[in-house]
Protein backbone atom coordinates (compact mmCIF):
# COMPACT_ATOMS: atom_id res chain seq x y z
CA UNK A 1 0.00 0.00 0.00
CA UNK A 2 1.04 3.56 -0.90
CA UNK A 3 -0.29 7.01 -0.39
CA UNK A 4 1.05 10.15 -1.84
CA UNK A 5 2.27 13.35 -0.21
CA UNK A 6 2.12 16.63 -1.24
CA UNK A 7 3.43 19.88 0.56
CA UNK A 8 2.25 23.58 -0.25
CA UNK A 9 3.28 27.28 0.98
CA UNK A 10 6.12 27.65 3.22
CA UNK A 11 5.96 23.55 4.21
CA UNK A 12 7.30 23.03 0.80
CA UNK A 13 10.36 25.00 2.58
CA UNK A 14 10.75 22.16 4.93
CA UNK A 15 10.23 19.07 3.20
CA UNK A 16 12.22 20.68 0.19
CA UNK A 17 9.72 18.85 -2.11
CA UNK A 18 6.17 19.09 -3.45
CA UNK A 19 5.53 15.53 -3.56
CA UNK A 20 6.54 12.29 -1.72
CA UNK A 21 5.57 8.68 -1.67
CA UNK A 22 5.28 6.77 1.25
CA UNK A 23 5.01 3.07 1.67
CA UNK A 24 3.09 1.07 4.28
CA UNK A 25 2.02 3.59 6.67
CA UNK A 26 -1.90 2.83 7.80
CA UNK A 27 -3.40 5.67 9.21
CA UNK A 28 -2.35 9.56 9.52
CA UNK A 29 -1.01 8.65 13.13
CA UNK A 30 1.59 6.28 11.42
CA UNK A 31 2.19 9.18 8.93
CA UNK A 32 2.42 12.25 11.62
CA UNK A 33 4.96 10.34 13.27
CA UNK A 34 7.17 9.25 10.25
CA UNK A 35 6.95 12.99 8.83
CA UNK A 36 8.01 14.11 12.07
CA UNK A 37 11.46 12.21 12.19
CA UNK A 38 11.85 13.26 8.56
CA UNK A 39 11.13 17.04 8.78
CA UNK A 40 11.45 17.71 12.90
CA UNK A 41 10.63 21.46 11.71
CA UNK A 42 7.11 20.39 10.15
CA UNK A 43 6.00 21.13 14.20
CA UNK A 44 6.77 24.60 14.23
CA UNK A 45 4.10 25.21 11.76
CA UNK A 46 0.39 25.91 11.55
CA UNK A 47 -1.44 23.26 8.73
CA UNK A 48 -4.79 21.39 8.08
CA UNK A 49 -4.33 18.22 6.73
CA UNK A 50 -7.00 16.74 3.97
CA UNK A 51 -7.29 13.13 2.40
CA UNK A 52 -8.26 13.48 -1.42
CA UNK A 53 -8.99 16.89 -1.28
CA UNK A 54 -11.10 17.06 1.58
CA UNK A 55 -10.02 18.12 5.05
CA UNK A 56 -10.08 15.97 7.82
CA UNK A 57 -10.24 16.83 11.48
CA UNK A 58 -9.07 13.26 13.37
CA UNK A 59 -7.36 10.27 13.12
CA UNK A 60 -8.21 8.27 9.74
CA UNK A 61 -7.10 4.82 8.06
CA UNK A 62 -5.05 4.89 4.52
CA UNK A 63 -6.11 3.35 1.54
CA UNK A 64 -3.87 2.32 -1.34
CA UNK A 65 -3.40 5.63 -3.43
CA UNK A 66 -4.84 7.94 -0.56
CA UNK A 67 -3.43 11.73 -1.24
CA UNK A 68 -2.76 13.11 1.98
CA UNK A 69 -2.05 17.04 1.73
CA UNK A 70 -0.44 19.35 4.22
CA UNK A 71 -1.81 22.97 4.05
CA UNK A 72 -0.91 26.45 5.45
CA UNK A 73 -3.07 28.60 6.13
CA UNK A 74 -4.83 29.89 2.74
CA UNK A 75 -3.78 32.90 1.54
CA UNK A 76 -5.86 33.34 -1.77
CA UNK A 77 -6.78 37.21 -3.86
CA UNK B 1 -3.53 33.05 -20.53
CA UNK B 2 -3.67 28.94 -20.11
CA UNK B 3 -6.28 27.43 -18.24
CA UNK B 4 -5.27 25.15 -15.22
CA UNK B 5 -8.69 24.85 -14.04
CA UNK B 6 -11.40 26.68 -14.92
CA UNK B 7 -10.84 28.64 -11.76
CA UNK B 8 -7.01 29.26 -12.22
CA UNK B 9 -4.97 31.12 -14.74
CA UNK B 10 -1.17 31.16 -15.15
CA UNK B 11 -0.17 34.93 -14.64
CA UNK B 12 -1.81 38.22 -14.16
CA UNK B 13 -5.53 39.05 -15.17
CA UNK B 14 -5.54 41.14 -17.87
CA UNK B 15 -7.73 44.25 -18.04
CA UNK B 16 -8.91 43.24 -21.32
CA UNK B 17 -10.45 39.88 -20.24
CA UNK B 18 -12.92 42.02 -18.15
CA UNK B 19 -14.10 43.94 -20.80
CA UNK B 20 -14.55 40.11 -22.96
CA UNK B 21 -16.74 39.21 -19.82
CA UNK B 22 -18.72 42.06 -19.91
CA UNK B 23 -19.19 41.42 -23.58
CA UNK B 24 -20.04 38.13 -23.40
CA UNK B 25 -22.77 38.31 -20.96
CA UNK B 26 -24.52 41.46 -22.25
CA UNK B 27 -25.37 39.30 -24.81
CA UNK B 28 -27.83 37.94 -22.04
CA UNK B 29 -30.80 40.62 -21.73
CA UNK B 30 -32.51 39.58 -18.94
CA UNK B 31 -29.14 40.91 -16.95
CA UNK B 32 -29.62 43.77 -15.49
CA UNK B 33 -26.40 44.19 -12.95
CA UNK B 34 -23.24 43.22 -13.15
CA UNK B 35 -20.71 43.32 -10.04
CA UNK B 36 -17.03 43.08 -10.38
CA UNK B 37 -14.67 42.97 -7.78
CA UNK B 38 -10.71 42.50 -9.19
CA UNK B 39 -7.88 42.14 -6.20
CA UNK B 40 -4.36 43.66 -7.49
CA UNK B 41 -0.87 43.07 -5.67
CA UNK B 42 0.26 46.51 -4.13
CA UNK B 43 3.84 47.67 -3.95
CA UNK B 44 3.36 47.38 0.30
CA UNK B 45 6.43 48.17 2.12
CA UNK B 46 7.10 45.57 4.86
CA UNK B 47 10.17 46.03 7.27
CA UNK B 48 11.20 49.01 4.93
CA UNK B 49 11.28 46.02 2.14
CA UNK B 50 9.34 46.75 -1.17
CA UNK B 51 6.60 44.23 -2.85
CA UNK B 52 7.59 43.01 -6.43
CA UNK B 53 5.75 40.46 -6.80
CA UNK B 54 3.79 37.77 -5.70
CA UNK B 55 3.96 34.10 -6.68
CA UNK B 56 1.46 32.03 -5.79
CA UNK B 57 0.48 28.54 -5.84
CA UNK B 58 -2.54 26.31 -5.69
CA UNK B 59 -3.98 22.39 -4.68
CA UNK B 60 -5.48 22.79 -8.60
CA UNK B 61 -7.58 19.80 -7.87
CA UNK B 62 -8.80 20.85 -4.60
CA UNK B 63 -9.71 24.63 -6.29
CA UNK B 64 -11.85 23.14 -8.70
CA UNK B 65 -14.16 21.42 -5.42
CA UNK B 66 -14.20 24.53 -3.55
CA UNK B 67 -14.93 26.60 -6.45
CA UNK B 68 -17.70 23.98 -7.84
CA UNK B 69 -19.20 24.21 -3.94
CA UNK B 70 -18.73 28.41 -3.57
CA UNK B 71 -20.93 28.47 -6.64
CA UNK B 72 -23.50 25.73 -5.57
CA UNK B 73 -24.43 27.51 -2.39
CA UNK B 74 -24.41 30.92 -3.66
CA UNK B 75 -26.95 29.67 -6.54
CA UNK B 76 -29.07 28.54 -3.74
CA UNK B 77 -29.31 31.45 -1.86
CA UNK B 78 -29.71 34.42 -4.56
CA UNK B 79 -32.38 32.72 -7.24
CA UNK B 80 -31.77 36.20 -9.62
CA UNK B 81 -28.33 35.32 -9.61
CA UNK B 82 -27.85 34.39 -13.58
CA UNK B 83 -23.64 34.06 -13.90
CA UNK B 84 -20.87 34.01 -11.35
CA UNK B 85 -17.76 33.85 -12.59
CA UNK B 86 -14.51 33.33 -10.15
CA UNK B 87 -10.53 33.42 -11.57
CA UNK B 88 -7.17 33.57 -9.42
CA UNK B 89 -4.03 33.53 -11.09
CA UNK B 90 -1.61 31.16 -9.98
CA UNK B 91 2.44 31.99 -10.92
CA UNK B 92 3.92 35.31 -10.90
CA UNK B 93 2.40 38.14 -10.75
CA UNK B 94 3.64 42.15 -10.40
CA UNK B 95 2.76 44.95 -8.69
CA UNK B 96 0.05 46.84 -10.02
CA UNK B 97 -1.60 43.90 -11.68
CA UNK B 98 -4.34 42.02 -10.93
CA UNK B 99 -4.53 38.56 -9.52
CA UNK B 100 -8.13 37.46 -8.68
CA UNK B 101 -11.46 38.44 -10.29
CA UNK B 102 -15.30 37.71 -9.04
CA UNK B 103 -17.90 38.71 -11.53
CA UNK B 104 -21.30 38.10 -10.52
CA UNK B 105 -24.49 39.02 -12.90
CA UNK B 106 -28.17 39.08 -11.96
CA UNK B 107 -31.51 40.51 -12.96
CA UNK B 108 -31.37 43.51 -10.23
CA UNK B 109 -28.75 44.75 -8.39
CA UNK B 110 -28.62 43.41 -4.77
CA UNK B 111 -27.86 39.90 -5.54
CA UNK B 112 -25.50 40.72 -7.70
CA UNK B 113 -23.02 42.93 -5.07
CA UNK B 114 -24.13 40.25 -2.31
CA UNK B 115 -23.08 37.13 -4.54
CA UNK B 116 -20.03 39.11 -5.67
CA UNK B 117 -19.12 40.32 -2.20
CA UNK B 118 -19.92 36.91 -0.40
CA UNK B 119 -17.66 34.80 -3.03
CA UNK B 120 -14.42 37.28 -2.81
CA UNK B 121 -14.68 36.48 0.86
CA UNK B 122 -15.63 32.62 0.55
CA UNK B 123 -12.52 32.21 -2.08
CA UNK B 124 -10.50 34.25 0.69
CA UNK B 125 -11.22 31.38 3.47
CA UNK B 126 -11.32 27.89 0.88
CA UNK B 127 -9.23 28.38 -1.80
CA UNK B 128 -6.46 26.00 -0.80
CA UNK B 129 -4.24 29.01 -2.77
CA UNK B 130 -0.36 30.37 -0.63
CA UNK B 131 1.27 33.73 -1.72
CA UNK B 132 4.99 34.11 -1.41
CA UNK B 133 5.92 37.70 -0.99
CA UNK B 134 8.79 38.62 -3.46
CA UNK B 135 11.02 42.08 -2.10
CA UNK B 136 12.89 43.85 -4.72
CA UNK B 137 16.24 42.60 -2.82
CA UNK B 138 14.92 39.05 -3.89
CA UNK B 139 14.33 37.88 -0.29
CA UNK B 140 10.81 36.52 0.12
CA UNK B 141 8.07 35.44 2.60
CA UNK B 142 4.90 33.19 2.63
CA UNK B 143 1.53 35.17 3.22
CA UNK B 144 -1.54 34.65 5.04
CA UNK B 145 -4.74 36.26 4.41
CA UNK C 1 -18.77 59.93 -26.30
CA UNK C 2 -19.54 63.18 -25.46
CA UNK C 3 -19.20 64.32 -22.09
CA UNK C 4 -21.85 66.91 -20.48
CA UNK C 5 -20.88 67.37 -16.93
CA UNK C 6 -18.16 65.00 -15.96
CA UNK C 7 -20.69 61.96 -14.91
CA UNK C 8 -22.91 62.36 -17.56
CA UNK C 9 -22.23 60.67 -20.97
CA UNK C 10 -24.36 60.30 -24.15
CA UNK C 11 -25.48 56.80 -25.37
CA UNK C 12 -24.32 53.58 -23.93
CA UNK C 13 -20.96 53.14 -21.41
CA UNK C 14 -18.86 50.72 -23.52
CA UNK C 15 -16.97 47.45 -22.38
CA UNK C 16 -13.75 49.15 -23.71
CA UNK C 17 -14.12 51.93 -21.60
CA UNK C 18 -14.18 50.11 -18.26
CA UNK C 19 -10.79 48.12 -19.22
CA UNK C 20 -9.62 51.66 -19.92
CA UNK C 21 -10.22 52.69 -16.60
CA UNK C 22 -8.75 49.71 -14.78
CA UNK C 23 -5.49 50.03 -17.08
CA UNK C 24 -5.46 54.00 -16.03
CA UNK C 25 -5.79 53.46 -12.14
CA UNK C 26 -3.95 50.22 -11.63
CA UNK C 27 -0.94 52.43 -12.27
CA UNK C 28 -1.50 53.64 -8.96
CA UNK C 29 0.37 50.41 -7.34
CA UNK C 30 -1.12 51.37 -3.88
CA UNK C 31 -4.58 50.50 -5.15
CA UNK C 32 -5.33 46.92 -3.66
CA UNK C 33 -8.95 46.63 -4.70
CA UNK C 34 -11.17 47.57 -7.36
CA UNK C 35 -14.86 47.52 -7.08
CA UNK C 36 -17.19 47.77 -10.08
CA UNK C 37 -21.21 48.08 -10.51
CA UNK C 38 -22.86 48.57 -13.98
CA UNK C 39 -26.11 49.04 -14.68
CA UNK C 40 -27.75 47.21 -17.63
CA UNK C 41 -31.45 47.67 -19.42
CA UNK C 42 -33.32 44.52 -19.34
CA UNK C 43 -35.39 43.41 -21.61
CA UNK C 44 -38.38 43.29 -19.38
CA UNK C 45 -42.06 42.48 -20.45
CA UNK C 46 -44.27 44.58 -19.47
CA UNK C 47 -48.05 44.16 -19.87
CA UNK C 48 -47.10 41.72 -22.66
CA UNK C 49 -45.07 44.59 -24.46
CA UNK C 50 -41.21 44.24 -24.47
CA UNK C 51 -38.71 47.11 -23.46
CA UNK C 52 -36.84 47.87 -26.28
CA UNK C 53 -34.68 50.64 -24.68
CA UNK C 54 -34.28 53.42 -22.47
CA UNK C 55 -34.13 57.25 -23.06
CA UNK C 56 -32.41 59.17 -20.06
CA UNK C 57 -32.56 62.79 -19.57
CA UNK C 58 -31.13 64.56 -16.84
CA UNK C 59 -30.67 67.55 -14.86
CA UNK C 60 -27.32 68.36 -15.95
CA UNK C 61 -25.89 71.64 -13.46
CA UNK C 62 -28.07 69.56 -10.54
CA UNK C 63 -26.27 66.24 -11.21
CA UNK C 64 -22.68 67.78 -11.46
CA UNK C 65 -23.39 69.29 -7.60
CA UNK C 66 -25.06 66.00 -6.11
CA UNK C 67 -22.21 63.83 -7.44
CA UNK C 68 -19.95 66.46 -6.08
CA UNK C 69 -21.51 65.72 -2.71
CA UNK C 70 -21.53 62.19 -2.84
CA UNK C 71 -18.19 61.61 -3.36
CA UNK C 72 -17.53 63.91 -0.43
CA UNK C 73 -19.53 62.76 1.50
CA UNK C 74 -17.67 59.05 0.96
CA UNK C 75 -14.34 59.89 0.80
CA UNK C 76 -15.03 61.21 4.38
CA UNK C 77 -16.23 58.31 5.32
CA UNK C 78 -13.83 55.86 3.69
CA UNK C 79 -10.08 56.97 4.48
CA UNK C 80 -8.80 54.03 2.32
CA UNK C 81 -10.52 55.19 -0.44
CA UNK C 82 -8.33 56.35 -3.51
CA UNK C 83 -10.57 56.90 -6.72
CA UNK C 84 -14.31 57.07 -7.06
CA UNK C 85 -15.45 57.05 -10.19
CA UNK C 86 -19.48 57.86 -11.27
CA UNK C 87 -20.68 57.63 -15.19
CA UNK C 88 -24.53 57.58 -15.90
CA UNK C 89 -25.69 57.70 -19.76
CA UNK C 90 -28.24 60.22 -21.08
CA UNK C 91 -30.20 59.64 -23.94
CA UNK C 92 -31.13 55.93 -25.61
CA UNK C 93 -29.97 53.08 -24.26
CA UNK C 94 -30.79 50.23 -25.94
CA UNK C 95 -32.11 46.22 -24.00
CA UNK C 96 -28.30 45.17 -23.57
CA UNK C 97 -26.38 48.03 -23.04
CA UNK C 98 -24.45 49.45 -20.07
CA UNK C 99 -26.21 52.77 -18.58
CA UNK C 100 -24.79 52.72 -15.06
CA UNK C 101 -20.94 52.57 -14.43
CA UNK C 102 -19.82 52.68 -10.38
CA UNK C 103 -15.98 52.13 -9.91
CA UNK C 104 -14.39 52.68 -6.48
CA UNK C 105 -10.91 51.92 -6.01
CA UNK C 106 -9.38 51.16 -2.29
CA UNK C 107 -6.15 49.86 -0.89
CA UNK C 108 -7.81 46.65 0.62
CA UNK C 109 -11.17 45.51 -0.20
CA UNK C 110 -13.54 46.22 2.09
CA UNK C 111 -14.05 49.79 1.34
CA UNK C 112 -14.46 49.12 -1.83
CA UNK C 113 -17.05 47.45 -1.75
CA UNK C 114 -18.60 49.50 0.54
CA UNK C 115 -18.21 52.81 -1.56
CA UNK C 116 -18.96 51.22 -4.88
CA UNK C 117 -22.23 49.75 -3.29
CA UNK C 118 -23.10 53.10 -0.97
CA UNK C 119 -22.35 55.05 -4.47
CA UNK C 120 -24.72 53.29 -6.42
CA UNK C 121 -27.71 53.88 -3.79
CA UNK C 122 -26.85 57.44 -3.47
CA UNK C 123 -27.09 57.98 -7.13
CA UNK C 124 -30.63 56.35 -7.61
CA UNK C 125 -31.65 58.96 -4.38
CA UNK C 126 -30.01 61.65 -5.69
CA UNK C 127 -28.94 61.98 -9.52
CA UNK C 128 -31.75 64.26 -10.84
CA UNK C 129 -32.33 61.87 -13.89
CA UNK C 130 -35.73 60.50 -15.23
CA UNK C 131 -36.42 57.20 -17.32
CA UNK C 132 -38.68 57.08 -20.42
CA UNK C 133 -38.86 52.81 -21.27
CA UNK C 134 -39.64 52.56 -24.91
CA UNK C 135 -41.77 49.37 -25.76
CA UNK C 136 -41.08 47.41 -29.14
CA UNK C 137 -44.57 48.78 -30.28
CA UNK C 138 -43.14 52.42 -29.86
CA UNK C 139 -45.61 53.41 -26.93
CA UNK C 140 -43.43 54.50 -23.60
CA UNK C 141 -43.50 54.77 -20.28
CA UNK C 142 -42.02 56.73 -17.22
CA UNK C 143 -40.63 54.72 -15.04
CA UNK C 144 -39.79 55.59 -11.31
CA UNK C 145 -36.61 53.88 -9.89
CA UNK D 1 -38.19 90.43 -12.40
CA UNK D 2 -37.86 86.79 -14.66
CA UNK D 3 -37.50 83.31 -13.15
CA UNK D 4 -36.73 80.60 -15.28
CA UNK D 5 -38.70 77.95 -15.18
CA UNK D 6 -37.77 74.15 -16.02
CA UNK D 7 -39.62 70.68 -16.09
CA UNK D 8 -38.14 66.98 -16.36
CA UNK D 9 -39.55 63.81 -17.02
CA UNK D 10 -42.88 63.21 -16.99
CA UNK D 11 -43.87 66.62 -16.66
CA UNK D 12 -42.19 68.03 -19.96
CA UNK D 13 -45.48 65.75 -21.53
CA UNK D 14 -48.08 67.94 -19.29
CA UNK D 15 -46.12 71.68 -19.81
CA UNK D 16 -45.24 70.31 -23.60
CA UNK D 17 -41.67 72.39 -23.16
CA UNK D 18 -38.73 72.08 -21.13
CA UNK D 19 -38.27 75.41 -20.25
CA UNK D 20 -40.44 78.42 -19.62
CA UNK D 21 -39.57 82.01 -18.54
CA UNK D 22 -42.33 83.51 -16.35
CA UNK D 23 -42.26 87.17 -15.27
CA UNK D 24 -43.62 88.91 -12.25
CA UNK D 25 -44.17 86.44 -9.51
CA UNK D 26 -42.92 86.89 -6.25
CA UNK D 27 -42.36 83.96 -4.74
CA UNK D 28 -43.34 79.80 -5.41
CA UNK D 29 -46.91 79.87 -4.21
CA UNK D 30 -47.24 83.02 -6.86
CA UNK D 31 -45.90 80.90 -9.80
CA UNK D 32 -47.86 77.49 -8.15
CA UNK D 33 -50.46 79.65 -8.46
CA UNK D 34 -50.07 80.76 -12.09
CA UNK D 35 -48.62 77.48 -13.74
CA UNK D 36 -52.11 75.45 -12.16
CA UNK D 37 -54.13 78.20 -14.59
CA UNK D 38 -52.01 76.88 -17.13
CA UNK D 39 -51.48 73.18 -16.82
CA UNK D 40 -54.46 71.79 -14.14
CA UNK D 41 -53.10 68.85 -15.31
CA UNK D 42 -49.86 69.35 -13.14
CA UNK D 43 -51.91 68.57 -9.22
CA UNK D 44 -52.07 65.08 -10.57
CA UNK D 45 -48.34 64.60 -10.36
CA UNK D 46 -45.93 63.76 -7.60
CA UNK D 47 -42.63 65.86 -7.72
CA UNK D 48 -40.28 67.87 -5.69
CA UNK D 49 -39.28 71.49 -6.78
CA UNK D 50 -36.36 73.16 -6.62
CA UNK D 51 -34.35 76.47 -6.82
CA UNK D 52 -31.40 77.24 -8.18
CA UNK D 53 -30.43 73.51 -8.27
CA UNK D 54 -31.24 72.83 -4.72
CA UNK D 55 -34.66 70.97 -3.51
CA UNK D 56 -36.80 73.19 -1.25
CA UNK D 57 -39.31 72.39 0.90
CA UNK D 58 -41.69 75.29 1.67
CA UNK D 59 -42.29 78.69 0.25
CA UNK D 60 -39.76 81.03 -0.69
CA UNK D 61 -39.48 84.18 -2.16
CA UNK D 62 -37.78 84.40 -6.02
CA UNK D 63 -34.90 87.15 -6.75
CA UNK D 64 -34.32 87.78 -10.52
CA UNK D 65 -32.82 84.81 -12.45
CA UNK D 66 -33.67 82.10 -10.33
CA UNK D 67 -34.10 78.65 -12.05
CA UNK D 68 -36.64 76.68 -10.73
CA UNK D 69 -37.28 73.05 -11.59
CA UNK D 70 -39.63 70.73 -11.42
CA UNK D 71 -38.33 67.27 -10.61
CA UNK D 72 -40.51 64.44 -10.48
CA UNK D 73 -39.43 60.88 -8.41
CA UNK D 74 -35.87 60.05 -9.59
CA UNK D 75 -35.01 57.23 -11.78
CA UNK D 76 -31.42 56.90 -12.87
CA UNK D 77 -29.61 53.64 -12.99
Amino acid sequence: MKIEVLFFGVLTEVSKVDKLVIHDVKNLEGLMNELNIRYPDLQKYTFQISVNREIIHKNKSFKDGDEVAFLPPFAGG
Amino acid sequence: MKTIVPYLFHGPIKPSEIANLIEKYSGNRDAGAYSFFLGQVRADRVGGKRVREIVYTAYEDMVAGEAGRIKEELFDIYDDLIHLEIRHSVGSVKTGEISLLVFAVSRHREQAFKACNETVEKVKQKFPVWKKEVYEDETHEWKES
